[in-house]
């Protein structure tokens, strides 16, 4: 499952849906990106995305990550638009026999999400607006896939 | 003739988001669009920009249908 | 919240739980444990705790990850006695400022809780009962956290 | 006088969980213990025991009340 959603999402919700039923996974690895209030200072973020295109380029690196990490299946959810402090953003889960697997893929996709992913983010602050690009940290984070050696 | 989406900062620059625009090719395009506002065309030229034709990304030049969705993408910031 | 139950749970209630109501919190890791079926060939799992005991030890690990990783919460929470195969047998999860704590603290709290922490688990199967000890790989993967430094 | 507790293997091989043993001390426990079931105390004193004292862990001898718990640990297997 690979959705980009309007509003706000329960990731429990998610979470139940996604680990209904499975009976040869043994690891489940999700996580929640929240929008940090800041002590009231946060900007309201807004995130545009470009609709079947950033579903499809997000399924590209969702099929990488299936087959890199053996995963037995993966849902992510995005949200686009206006984000208010302290709702949810994203919430990826990855479901494979083991462990080190699922963490790898959830942390792997979360990474490609943050740093490379099609949206284009926009702060609505104090003082006025503007578009961000993703952190140095955000692709340091994802560069250390393009090298290194995965755990079997 | 193609139907012209901008993202980001493009669609701020140029004031709109979505518009028919007249080229049998992205280059065709490009100079129309250049025609009309010399800025938004280099800046669709800028560092980083994408072109995606039908939801798929060309490099360079490409041939475009009537029916066509040519969308310009700026580096992309991730969610 | 570290506790232990008899009764198979639903990790997505506990993560909607633990999820609720932050405002400073960037990020949410979890990680749900099932017992895989393994096509109908699996044994029963029976875990042993020592109640309290287990609890307190289990709590002066969560104490460390709190501290090493910079968390703002966690929660575990345990089966303990007999699991059926598909049923989930531990939840952890993490929240924290930004996803490399978050993700970073989940996946060394479940290497400890997979290797060392007070549980004694016995394997039901057709062949009769046997007492299992930690894998070589459960071993290898918590001497990780010995000796690796930890991105800020 | 001390409840002693037995877990995981321990309490199979002992055929019991929980029992009242006499002694001052946890020597003075293994010894009652090996005096009965010289195979359990032998299990006891085996690698990678461990032992609690009102669920602290401690190690060699230690002095133990009437009202004390002493519970012995094998390998812990995690869960």
């Amino acid at each position: 499952m690979i959705r980009l959603t309007e509003h706000p999402f329960d990731a429990g919700a998610l979470l139940s849906e996604f680990s209904a039923g499975r009976r040869e996974t043994g690891a489940i690895a999700t996580f929640t990106g929240l929008a940090r209030a800041e002590q009231g200072a946060a900007a309201v973020l807004e995130l545009e995305a470009y609709p079947g295109f950033t579903e499809a380029q997000i399924g590209r690196i969702a099929e990488t990550a299936r087959l890199r990490f053996g995963l037995h299946d993966l849902a992510i959810l995005h949200r686009v638009g206006r984000i208010q402090p302290g709702e949810p953003i994203v919430f990826v889960a990855t479901a494979a026999g083991h462990r080190r697997a699922a963490f790898e893929a959830c942390d792997f996709l979360m990474d490609y999400l943050k740093s490379r992913a099609p949206f284009w983010k926009k702060e609505h602050g104090p003082a006025g607006a503007r578009w961000i690009e993703p952190t140095a940290q955000d692709h340091a984070d994802r560069a250390r896939w393009d090298h290194e050696e995965t755990a079997p | 003739m193609a139907r012209v989406l901008l993202f980001g900062p493009l669609r701020d620059l140029a004031g709109w988001r979505e518009r028919q625009v007249e080229g049998g090719s992205i280059a065709a395009l490009r100079a129309a669009i250049s025609a009309e506002d010399p800025e938004l065309a280099l800046a669709l030229a800028g560092p980083g920009v994408q072109v995606a034709l039908d939801q798929a990304l060309v490099r360079g030049d490409a041939a475009v249908g009537a029916a066509s969705e040519v969308a310009f993408l700026p580096p992309m910031s991730g969610g």
